[in-house]
């Protein structure tokens, strides 16, 4: 069977390639040049900019860290953030205290953002509970692993914030595979429809898991929106200085009353997938190393050393720094308890439920039979 | 104490208005709720009293219906959620499923989820297909999620108000063709009995016909037309949790047990009770509980919904052969 | 509880409306003037306009046929397509006997281009069957009732053609309404993505039931497909000319494998949702008093007179052979049988299934047990 | 007559071969299918050899991948759906109960939908959240569907090839933590059991334990490891529709009945193995048919799946109340 070209053969021939050209916000070139935009800019302190970096440096250690707890057997699985430190740092550092935010499942650079103990963010992928911080304490929802469907979540909590009133937002994180599944295309109808305060910022991070992004789309996705009615605009996602200004930008658009953005943040996926993947089967080595030069952490040192900003004791105590953090983290998850038997049936429902109480107590007095058998 | 009478209808919208009353956060949504006051005219002017930013006409969509309700929800709101028609629910299957279910549970309980998903269910109305379906098994297999189904006004008014007032997420089931049915409504809900709680509706002797939603009508009377045994009827009000102590006692009383409901019979609720009475009840039992429903097949045209849908003859076919073991 | 103004109180302040100015392709005014279109033109012969004013009285016709059916408690229930025929006719007549459409339950303007006996669409609305043609004879698929499914299939199907070689398209039928649910996104996704040949017509009669368009989009829904990445187009859906010249393009771009259009065909409902519906509950008279004078069967008629391409005779002849055509629908209808018990197991599966067989025979035996009782 | 020793993931990789082979309509399609050959390296290699139009990598869209797989089908092809994990197939809920399940019956069998949705399903591989879920009780109460699981290598391989040819739509459950066990595959089919019957897995005569997928090991396992009782074993293979005389036959032989599987017990497929079972064999037990579940809870965290998912002591525990009635 063959496909007719002249059709065109699927997935091929779309009528523009969604990744190239990236005509997208960048105000620090990889070389670690300060460029002008004329619409989005930042102005940084050198103390915000070695703190952006210090945040950079951090969780790209906490994913390390938590890449070799992977292999040792500690933690199950690992979707390492390598490569989006940027995106995530940016973003995260645009929000507010009381801004709402909706990650995936590899946002542990907003996690920290968040001031969510990067301990906690590992029970899920040790398998001790399902998330380990409280969502409404930190204003960081839990992890969502069903591809898309936060942005619902996201989309009604920011229904909530116009009727409390206030000038909160909500930002709800997605990968670019994720833009194809109906939830969050709904979410871009819905946040349209009621003009709620919300920013959809979707890591372009070029994969879905072993598929390109033209398997998804053939434009660029920053360009969906337009569709919706809304503005949709693409940045450098390896530039920490343009994702905090584009994103600062959208949220505040989302307080004025101007409704929804939605940000493509063009980076990529330096890693696997998670650590059960195999990234050589599908895609060129070539790829990684063109992408390695763009690294987000090597522009802001760049910047921080040609303006005399930083020394090299300042990168040292970073990375000691980091280190420890890193340390201290490993040390506190190996530390992370099992978790009884009896959670099983713990917080399922809010009030007593007689199904489960009936299922609980005879598990009980069923491992009790063990014991008995033992003594 | 004060009674009114309503129609099933009137009597949700009753229950609606009065939970809006009570808590500033209770929100209501969902496709043509607001001017045209739902399909089934369930929330009849509760947009003009109440305002649209309470009274929300969302977009066509199902999945974002659940989907923002259960944001709204993380906000500090209590949503109650109209899905159109029963055959309607399952784009929103995966935010029910995955989302809403398993929220509380994943967040360690630092989540509260209060919303309430109702559902005009079952057939017998005459209507084109997908208008007609009884998806409560798949509810019920859902940890996480209440579901409940009420078969009357008096019901209708107390139990929706006690599950917009429950912190978990509650399924609601409701007897569609039973919308019109009219009768006494006790507006003061002190005295009311628990949501979770199975009644008897009749009491008897023999034999216990266990049911819910619209069944529980045609199952009275058909224990009303027998005139040789003594039929109980339990309505069971709560699928999950069941009132097994309700539903227990009842057959340990009569000894024979027939279980019915529209949905099909393969692996529907009925399974479950059939499944639960036998273990708990094995030696109690003179005959096996058995189920009597839906076929298992598509929901058929409404012409042959008279055959598919179980009713007083085909309830009674049943309580014969529990008696001919 | 109020909604802060400044926030945008949900669903009103939109950024831009959705259904005005209609800016659309238009190649005969509701006066019946001719008017040019750089891009879109259609030379019709006499005959041809002729026909089409056949069609479009006889649908509207069959229409009328149907809610009387219904008043009498013949039909269950019906969708009328007052007000969209020329929307149907146009973009039924569009299309080639082997391409492929895919309806939603409002199309019988459609079935009617697709020599679909008119008895058997009323099958589904009498409670006789589900479905009352056989698809692949017509190449026009059942109706769906479950809002945006179909979509789906279309999509599919296009993706079929596309394997299978030929020059084929398929197109899908919709409301504006249904442009919210996530699988009529999920289908732009697909068809861009696999560049399918594909053609979605979007029946924007300004009303999802009781919601108006504003419920759903902020901006005019054919400007959905850019974010997409393909065309959108808005016809006057009242203009059988212009729906067939779009529609044509459309398909014909489709077959070149230049992949999916969207079209918008703007027109209005003017009865009721369907016969159990009350619009006086959430619509001026006044708006229908509006679109009263583009009716899109009036202008063909002024536009036939004006030209002298039809004389009184032919416009009586034309009524004449409606109702002929009506009165046998309806007499035929009534004849309708109902199905056997038993047609409840039937077609399920394709071949036996035990558990069906047991439940057929039990229910049988059942209701052969009444017959004893009665002899 | 050759076999081979093959994993069940290799041996479904062999039969989806052989199908795509033998047939130039069938079509493989889903996440991550083509160059990686699926996250379970289901479909390795198939692209290479068949090509991106036979073995498509679909966008990230599960209701797409059902929803256009109708379409295929409508076109004339036979497309096999991965959903990659068992989590997943929820957003695809809506088409397949309202769409691929009723599409024939609604056309009066003028449409033909040979659809195959294969599911990684279970638990026990340590996985995060909403990769170990068991639906199946979600599609066996949907009519129109037909279910499968298959147990090992061989039926893997004979079974993938049976759902292909099959022209209703196919439910085929995969049991992921088996993926890695070997066994001879027959790979001549002329021979093959219809993939509608279930097999007694283990003869015994003192209680019947009935299973499907991933649990069939189990149960094999624990009637090995019995040493006082002859338990006798069934792997149900279809669940819809269900072998009845097999399962009958064995239980009117033992008696006793035990059913398995990783599913919460409320509402789940033994449910309905339960109530069937008490109504065709009611005199022939001993004691009621017993299940062992997963709880009705959502999935827990992996570092108590091993609590959750019933093993072989839960098992012989429930084996043992069996012969305490
Ligand atoms: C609904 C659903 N389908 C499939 C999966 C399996 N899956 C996990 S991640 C992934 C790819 C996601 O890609 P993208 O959205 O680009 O995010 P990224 O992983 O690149 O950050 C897939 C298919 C899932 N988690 N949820
Ligand atoms: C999934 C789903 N949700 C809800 C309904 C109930 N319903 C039937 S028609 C309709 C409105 C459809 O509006 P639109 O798409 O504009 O089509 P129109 O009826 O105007 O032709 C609704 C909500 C449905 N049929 N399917
Ligand atoms: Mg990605
Ligand atoms: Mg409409």
């Amino acid at each position: 069977m063959t496909i007719d070209a002249a059709r065109g053969a699927p997935p091929s021939t779309g009528a523009q390639s969604p990744s190239a050209p990236p005509e997208l916000v960048q105000l620090l070139t990889p070389e670690g040049e300060r460029v002008e935009h004329p619409e989005y800019d930042v102005e940084l302190t050198a103390d915000e900019i070695k703190s952006l970096y210090r945040d950079l440096v951090i969780v790209r250690r906490l994913d390390q860290e938590a890449l070799a707890l992977t292999r040792q057997g500690e933690l199950g699985v690992w979707a390492s953030l390598l490569g989006q430190e940027a995106a995530q740092i940016g973003s995260g550092r645009a929000l507010r205290p009381t801004d709402m935010a909706f990650p995936s499942y590899r946002e542990h650079g907003v996690a920290w953002c968040r001031d969510v103990d990067p301990v906690s963010v590992l029970g899920l992928f040790r398998g001790v509970n399902h998330s380990g911080w409280d969502p409404r304490e930190h204003n960081f929802h839990l992890y969502t692993i069903v591809i898309g469907s936060q942005s619902l979540h996201a989309a009604g909590y920011a229904m909530g914030i116009q009727r409390d009133g206030g000038d909160d937002a909500a930002i709800v994180y997605f990968g670019d595979g994720a833009t194809s599944e109906g939830d969050v295309n709904e979410s871009f109808v819905w946040s349209a429809a009621q003009n709620a305060p919300i920013v959809f910022f979707c890591q372009n991070n070029q994969w879905a898991i072993s598929e390109p992004l033209e398997r998804q789309s053939r434009i660029p996705l920053y360009r969906r929106a337009e569709g919706f009615g809304f503005p949709g605009i693409r940045v450098d996602g390896n530039d920490v200085f343009a994702v905090l200004a584009v994103t600062r930008k959208a949220l505040d658009n989302a307080r004025s009353g101007q409704g929804p953005t939605l940000i493509e943040a063009f980076t990529y996926r330096m890693g696997a997938h998670t650590t059960t993947d195999d990234p050589t089967r599908y895609r060129l080595e070539a790829e990684l190393e063109a992408w390695k030069l763009k690294d987000p952490i090597e522009r802001v040192k760049a910047y921080l050393v040609k303006n005399q900003m930083a020394d090299k004791d300042f990168f040292e105590s970073i990375d000691d720094e980091a280190k420890t953090i890193g340390s201290d983290v490993r040390r506190r998850c190996l530390e992370l308890p099992d978790p009884e038997a009896t959670a099983i049936w713990e917080n399922v429902y809010a009030t007593d439920h007689s199904l489960l109480a009936g299922e609980r107590d005879q598990f009980t007095s069923y491992l009790g039979s063990f014991e008995e058998v033992t003594r | 104490m004060s009674t009114e009478t309503l129609s099933l209808s009137r009597a949700m919208n009753e229950g609606l208005r009065k939970a809006m009353e009570n808590d500033p956060k209770v929100l209501v949504m969902g496709e043509d709720v607001g001017k045209l006051g739902g399909v089934f005219r369930v929330t009849d002017g509760l947009q003009k009293d109440f305002g649209e930013a309470r009274v929300i006409d969302t977009p066509l969509a199902e999945s974002g219906i659940v989907g923002t309700a259960i944001g709204l929800a993380l906000r500090g709101y209590r949503p109650v959620c109209e899905i159109q028609f029963d055959g309607f629910v399952f784009p929103a299957f995966n935010q029910i499923t995955s989302q809403l279910a398993k929220m509380r549970m994943r967040s360690l309980g630092t989540l509260e989820l209060p919303v309430v998903i109702r559902i005009p269910f079952g057939g017998g109305i005459g209507a084109v297909e997908h208008h007609s379906e009884s998806p409560e098994a798949y509810f019920t297999h859902t940890g996480g999620l209440r579901v409940v189904a009420c078969s009357n006004p008096s019901d209708a008014y107390t139990m929706i108000q006690q599950a917009i007032a429950c912190p978990d997420p509650v399924i609601f089931f409701e007897p569609k063709r039973r919308y019109w049915d009219k009768a006494p409504v006790e507006l003061d809900l002190s005295a009311a009995a628990s949501f979770e709680s199975a009644v008897v509706a009749r009491e008897g002797t023999d034999v216990t016909l266990l049911a819910y939603g619209p069944m529980v009508k045609t199952c009275l009377e058909a224990a009303q037309a027998d005139e040789e045994r003594s039929i109980e009827v339990v309505d069971i009000r709560s699928l999950n949790p069941l009132d097994e102590s309700t539903v227990m006692d009842s057959v340990r009383r009569t000894g024979r047990c027939v279980v019915v409901h529209e949905a099909p019979v393969f692996n529907g609720y009925g399974a479950e009770l059939a499944a639960r009475i036998t273990e708990k009840c094995f030696y109690h039992l003179e005959s096996p509980v058995l189920r009597v429903g839906g076929f298992s097949t598509p929901y058929p045209p409404s012409r042959l919904e008279d055959h598919y849908l179980p009713d007083l003859d085909r309830v009674l076919d049943a309580v014969d052969r529990t008696f001919e073991w």
